[in-house]
């Protein structure tokens, strides 16, 4: 069993939830490996934030991308060759503002790859703005008034943008992570998972959540009405229960099918498929 | 178009490769090859044709947007290529779909051209728009042709109403009508039309044969076309060329967010893609676009992506990542009137700089502007090549005249670009994405390679791909990456990077870059002038260009847009730009407008 | 630092008139205004301080991140204030939140200073790390301070976990206790320091000062600090004096997406930003922050946007559109190592050319790089009133340096940006918004304006600000947009564009730009060198760098990037830019280090 | 009873779908001019396509953007001055690709403002490639083998994204469109149109549409499960009856009125401030 810890120092704030998401991914990842899969075609993708720096901290093939471009970096790896699996970790600021379209995009597309949001409901690396989840009334750096935006339920607009495969971890639950980390990557398709990741320093909501969380137990996955039930349940920012777990999943063609058939031509051939392309121009 | 006919005419050979090659396998024999490459005007063929003999040819179609122009001129274009001459054609189009005032001009001469004439033989008018729009390019020879149920003029009537009625065609058959009168008009034979209707017309081929017959039957000579002995040539765009050039180099995805005058090689590689296992995506943005195209190179697939300016702004910031991340990464952007959206069928050159100095931070990249369709071809692979094989982005600085104008090519004319396999990793243990060399190029690997770890980074980082920030890492990293400047002005020194062209001893040289090539070469050797035109901008070739300028005494530099941008780039090298010629309205120079601008200045 | 005492030090007037408004508003009677204003080591009393009488300071305390060492910083720049010296605080920190190596430089002078020095007298360990990595900074007379229950070196041990523990006090006030010693290491009378606590340390302000106060008896004597006749000043960070400098201007809105160095305006402008009517806005990325305010300037309101390059490249497309559609606007770009991601926290001047020819298109704009946070505030308020004047995009162009460090402000010395209403629609109907005038400017009217119609366009428009696809319209319009360009520099000339500094009889010359300011002068004064700093960078202030140039034979650019690109731009001028001294490894120059690089070539 | 036509030459193809739009934008702004609007007060923004055009054809204030940022533009002009009208026309390439982000934040803001979407499920100025509500299969100019990926239904996102005014038209329906223009404007907060716009040149659907639209009857606007089930009953590609109307109506605090209070202070009370700022940081 590789090891997949990279030799770069960690610089998380003790007690981040960055941890708990790291610590369950190695598990899950080795765990796969056990079952055959081969750990020198898993690809990360990360975006830039906090939740970023886990790309430094996997001993595997990564792509440190920029703030809130994760899924089509992943996208074009995946639809490049098709036999990676392409695992994606994005931050809340990074996936579900700067960059939100292209996650409405994997999802109608279903590529086959995963995404983990690190949802801190802060922007963490730039100290502490608010983000697109932070509640209603958040004070950040940027609104020291109380923010005057409601936030947005991801895993409600992923849904409606057609999302394959929906689930809700937190990272004070590394066992449930384990587990919907393996599905995710399973998954044929688009999977999602929004991950209520700690930010200690920032957004301490440890006590809040450890009050409110409950994992999904005798839920229909396969129900899209069970499902938004579910996922409507807590909205981000009122008082609710919190359901930890996988709210959805289906199957449907994946993108990266589509093109699986097409690699490049070699020469001669290219050289001959010109000239006969030139012909036809006569 | 002036003739300074007082000028004593020197042919000279020209010096670069593809000349002689054209030369050597022209295909017309005993030809008067210097002849065969100048300009139109001194060609006595051309001063003293006999009233209705003649061997070159400017058309003008018009009609709305809608009635097929494009199409019509490219027929025309095809028509006369099978005539024997080679030919260029200008579409002229608003942004509109219906309506609007569209025209192609087609022009056809026994020699290799790129450039149109304002002045036309024939004009074929579909509407009566054409016909008034366009009065000042008629001279008491041209001959009008139009479409008798739309149009009253003074000229050839072609029952085209009627034709379409009677043979229950769809209206955009017009055009064909249209392009049967002409070839009448000017003694094409009727089997030379209908043997490029067959190839050419895929739908309703039969339809569009019968009413381009009845419409060649219902014209009359005028003009009396000569045969030429010279093959046809295939007849391809500027974005034709360029996609043809990166399917050479082993393109294997192209990503692109429609925008004109682009959209043409998203058009053309979603077509001929899959036949050359090409994946093409068109994804929701622009920003996507680029940062798919990293995707795909990451994973060690051959990736390019097209757009135009504004659609380029947005894919700075994945430029920037290429940069530092040292991912293999082109582009090609195709300029048309700005700023912001301006006039977006219309063609510039103003976005030289900005292509230059796009991104934030400062990293190698390489700028081509191809100056026609063979040009195109030959320095699309190129870029594409280069691009991997120094892991740097490579920009194909097209614009809308060069994109979207139909040119003869010759393969053998426009050579092939050389290949060279980029470095790959050898095995050593540990794999390290950014190895430092003296290159400065590190060895590449692909995610799935066994035992290789690849991690590239957006941050500054360290030989393995991880994050540092450390000031040793950052400037020596740096120093890293800028070293292949070294390396990639190595490579380009093999190549041809500045074209001199015209009269090579003359002390007056007109400058030119992409598209404003070939009116240039025509009109400055009809000047007697030197021609130079850069086919590399960055990096500048200082070298070549000083080669090209010896013995200069006085430079014009003819540009599309408003400052002279490069005029300003020479400027900025140390060199002299001398007297500007600029014109920004988004129409590019005729043969004669520029003949004109340069009698001023002479 | 290196100490050419050989030099002839020739003292002369400055040229410019802050300097001259300094000099008579000084509040210190009586004194060498030169010397004041020179660099330290040319000063007696800095040489032959006795052993521990000292009228300067230079102390470094560093930590954790999560240490408050950026407050620390802060708090020790007051309390120095306070004791009548000018300060300086540069403060270097990595992309992290908790953990890595934090720390702060901060230096006092009796004379204004924007630079800090390699060497420390004064190291305030709250780590061990701290005490490894600067050892080299320490001379034989530097003090140690350090916390004893962190950190094992030879010096003055500080009980810090004890009386925090003792007080019940977060740790985060190890850093109060930091400050506490070190005042009484300096002799810094208690009440000073406890006054700067009160006025500056809002929260626990008890606790502070019992916490300051027992690390304060816990210290001993080291130096004697001399206590100066000089009021204190306000300490503002360079985004500070930015964000100050819009406010003078009229600003009414800012959006800005947070991105490191430009955050800290954000920051800045969401706090203070309601008292003075602005609203702040931080949208859900920079493609939007660009546009808002573009929305916000098109209805009336003053805007400015702020970020750093990676944000800036997804502003480009806006940029454009600012241009053809004549909307002000203005941009902080603060720039930082890059390419891409880069070292989000460290500094460089690696944007100025991918700032200039942003977006597509050519058009006028205007780009002023200040060098402290006096030229922060004057050329910020003076950037938003010139953007609004000649409706053109406006560039605040600073860095990671001037952005964060912090300097000693005077109202008095920046001097007021001049104010001058833009021209305003005379009620003549109709309205039209893209009116051609002589000066290229047309009367603005915002919408609500009862009986005009405001029509602005990004396509290329008429008068009235309809789309046209006319080429004369395109040509007409482009030169109407150009025009403002003379405007443009008009209005600058009658600023102080280039300043000249140092020896100004000097035949040889150091050439900077941006926050280079401060360190080039100081040092650039000390090697008898004329010290010349274009503010504005674009349009060049080529008339004023002539002047400033004249006489000099010999020139030196120094630039924290790669390339040069100061260097490079004054190379497209015709200018020689000479030698470069370079620095890209995201640290700012010391005095020392730029001494020892002028060595070198001097 | 001002006109609205302005004098810009109208260069849509016979038979388009935009033709309607315009056609009923005119005398809804006419019928409210009748009840107390300000047409000077009215902005229109637009984006880049056939459908932006619009700014040039109607005779106020306009601001003719770029390509999908119709919506950071109004709401910039919203916040500058709420005294205003602002009227946003956007196209399905522009509002749902290009600048897809922008939508869901205007609905999670609920800026008051009107955004009118021509959706005819095509690029049409850049002539005919697919958007993202193009049925599965489409075959456009980017696509010649038809499109791989299933399309997005935007009522369904924007009603995910806290939408607090959801409508569709159709484009050969004019007395709707007036009602839902009409509707739309008068309502508090985002109001959201998708009008089934036809491109008649690249995509014509009228036959298509006409045998499946209805109007929506006796239908609840203030329940969410009411609007969620109209909203879900065609996805934009499988068969089915396509409503059109209001879909969903409900009051929520609107965005620029967190900021009305403020405006710039001016001299000398503006210098005052400054300088007693300064003197905090002494
Ligand atoms: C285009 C761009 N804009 C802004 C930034 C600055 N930036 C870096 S990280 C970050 C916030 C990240 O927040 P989030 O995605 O929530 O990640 P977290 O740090 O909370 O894990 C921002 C705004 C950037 N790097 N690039
Ligand atoms: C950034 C950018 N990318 C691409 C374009 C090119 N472009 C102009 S219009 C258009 C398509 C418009 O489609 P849609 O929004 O559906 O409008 P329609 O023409 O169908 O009304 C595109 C891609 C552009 N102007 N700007
Ligand atoms: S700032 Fe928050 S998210 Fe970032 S490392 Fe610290 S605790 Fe984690
Ligand atoms: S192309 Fe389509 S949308 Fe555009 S004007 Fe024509 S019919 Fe209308
Ligand atoms: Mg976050
Ligand atoms: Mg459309």
């Amino acid at each position: 069993m590789r090891s997949l810890s990279a030799p770069a120092k960690n610089t998380w704030c003790p007690g981040c939830g960055n941890f708990a998401i790291l610590s369950a991914i190695k598990p899950a990842l080795n765990a796969l490996e056990e079952e055959g899969l081969d750990l020198d075609r898993v690809v990360v993708v990360s975006g830039i934030g906090c939740h970023a720096k886990i790309a430094d901290y996997l001993n595997v093939n990564s792509f440190y991308s920029i703030h809130g471009r994760v899924l089509p970096v992943a996208t074009g790896i995946k639809l490049a060759n098709p036999d990676l699996t392409v695992i994606g970790f994005a931050g809340d600021g990074d996936c579900y503002a700067e960059g939100l379209d292209h996650l409405i995009f994997a999802a109608k597309r279903n590529v086959d790859i995963t995404l983990i949001v690190h949802n801190n409901r802060v922007y963490g690396l730039t100290t502490g703005q608010y983000t697109p989840t932070s509640p209603y009334g958040f004070k950040g750096r940027s609104t020291p008034g109380g923010t005057v935006e409601r936030p947005l339920n991801p895993l409600e607009i992923v849904l409606s943008s057609g999302g394959s495969f929906l689930g809700r971890g937190y990272s004070h639950g590394i066992e449930l992570l384990k587990t919907l980390f393996r599905q995710a990557i399973l998954h044929k398709g688009f999977a999602f998972l929004d991950v209520l990741q700690v930010c200690a320093t920032f957004y301490n909501m440890y006590n809040y959540y450890n009050q409110r969380v409950y994992e999904l137990k005798d839920h229909d996955a396969s129900s899209y009405s069970a499902a938004l039930k579910k996922i409507r349940e807590w909205d981000y920012n009122s008082e609710a229960q919190i359901a930890l777990g996988l709210f959805y999943q289906r199957v449907l063609p994946t993108y990266e099918q589509s093109f699986s058939h097409l690699s490049p031509l070699v020469s001669p051939e290219r050289e001959e498929a010109i000239r006969s392309t030139l012909e036809s121009y006569i | 178009m002036a003739h300074p006919s007082e000028k004593p005419q020197v042919y000279r050979m020209f010096i670069y490769r593809e000349v002689q090659i054209s030369f050597l396998k022209s295909p017309v024999k005993g030809m008067d090859w210097a002849r065969w490459f100048f300009q139109p005007d001194c060609c006595p063929s051309l001063q003293d044709r006999g009233a209705n003999r003649m061997d070159s040819l400017s058309v003008l179609i018009g009609g709305k947007a809608g009635d097929g122009i494009n199409e019509a001129g490219m027929l025309i274009s095809r028509t006369l290529n099978q005539m024997g001459y080679r030919v260029y054609q200008y579409y002229d189009y608003p942004s509109l779909i219906r309506g609007g005032h569209n025209f192609s001009l087609v022009r056809a001469e026994r020699y290799p051209i790129a450039s149109h004439k304002d002045s036309v033989d024939i004009l074929l008018a579909l509407n009566q728009e054409t016909v008034q729009l366009h009065q000042s390019r008629l001279n008491k020879e041209s001959a009008i042709i139009f479409d008798d149920s739309q149009v009253q003029a003074e000229g050839m009537a072609i029952p085209v109403g009627r034709i379409i009625k009677e043979e229950a065609a769809a209206p955009i058959m017009r055009n064909t009508c249209m392009v049967g009168a002409l070839c009448r008009a000017a003694s094409i034979p009727l089997e030379v039309l209908e043997g490029a209707v067959v190839r050419h017309v895929k739908k309703k081929t039969e339809l569009n044969l019968r009413v381009a017959g009845r419409a060649y039957k219902s014209a009359v000579e005028r003009f009396s076309l000569e045969r030429l002995d010279q093959e046809p040539m295939p007849i391809i765009t500027g974005n034709e060329a360029i996609g043809l050039g990166l399917l050479r180099s082993g393109l294997g995805a192209y990503v692109s967010y429609p925008m004109t005058p682009s959209s043409s090689l998203l058009h053309f590689l979603a077509n001929a893609g899959p036949d050359f296992g090409v994946k093409v995506v068109h994804p929701e943005n622009e920003i996507a676009v680029v940062l798919m195209a990293l995707g795909f190179a990451y994973a060690g697939v051959r990736s390019a992506v097209g757009t135009s300016g504004g659609g380029f702004c947005l894919m700075n910031e994945g430029l920037s990542l290429a940069g530092q991340s040292e991912i293999p990464l082109t582009l090609l952007v195709s300029q048309r009137a700005g700023p912001s959206t301006g006039g977006p069928t219309y063609t510039a050159q103003s976005d030289l700089h900005f292509v230059i100095n796009a991104g934030q931070g400062e990293f190698v990249r390489l700028v081509v502007a191809p100056g026609d369709a063979e040009e195109a071809y030959f320095w699309s692979g190129l870029a594409l090549d280069l691009s991997w094989r120094l892991q740097i982005p490579a920009f194909i600085l097209s614009d809308k005249t060069l994109s979207e104008s139909a040119y003869c090519f010759s393969l053998s004319r426009a050579g092939e670009p050389p290949e060279q396999p980029p470095e790959r990793w050898d095995f050593q243990i540990p794999y390290q994405r950014y190895l430092r060399t003296p290159s400065g190029v590190s060895p590449l690997a692909f995610p799935g390679q066994k035992g290789a770890q690849i991690k590239v980074n957006s941050y500054a980082h360290d030989q393995s791909g991880l994050t540092t920030e450390d000031a040793f890492e950052l400037a020596s990293m740096q120093d890293k990456r800028m070293r292949k400047e070294a390396a990639l002005n190595e490579a380009l020194a093999e190549q041809m990077t500045v074209k001199s062209m015209g009269h090579l001893d003359s002390p007056t040289a007109l400058i030119c870059w992409g598209s404003n090539k070939g009116v240039c070469q025509e009109v400055g050797a009809s000047f007697g002038l030197r021609v130079v035109q850069p086919v590399v901008l960055w990096p500048f070739p200082a070298s070549q260009m000083g080669a090209a300028l010896e013995g200069v005494e006085d430079l014009i530099c003819v540009e599309c847009n408003s400052t002279g941008q490069l005029a300003r780039l020479m400027e900025c090298q140390g060199l002299e730009p001398g007297r500007r010629i600029l014109k920004y309205d988004g129409r590019p120079f005729s043969t004669e407008e520029l003949a004109a601008r340069l009698k001023e200045v002479v």
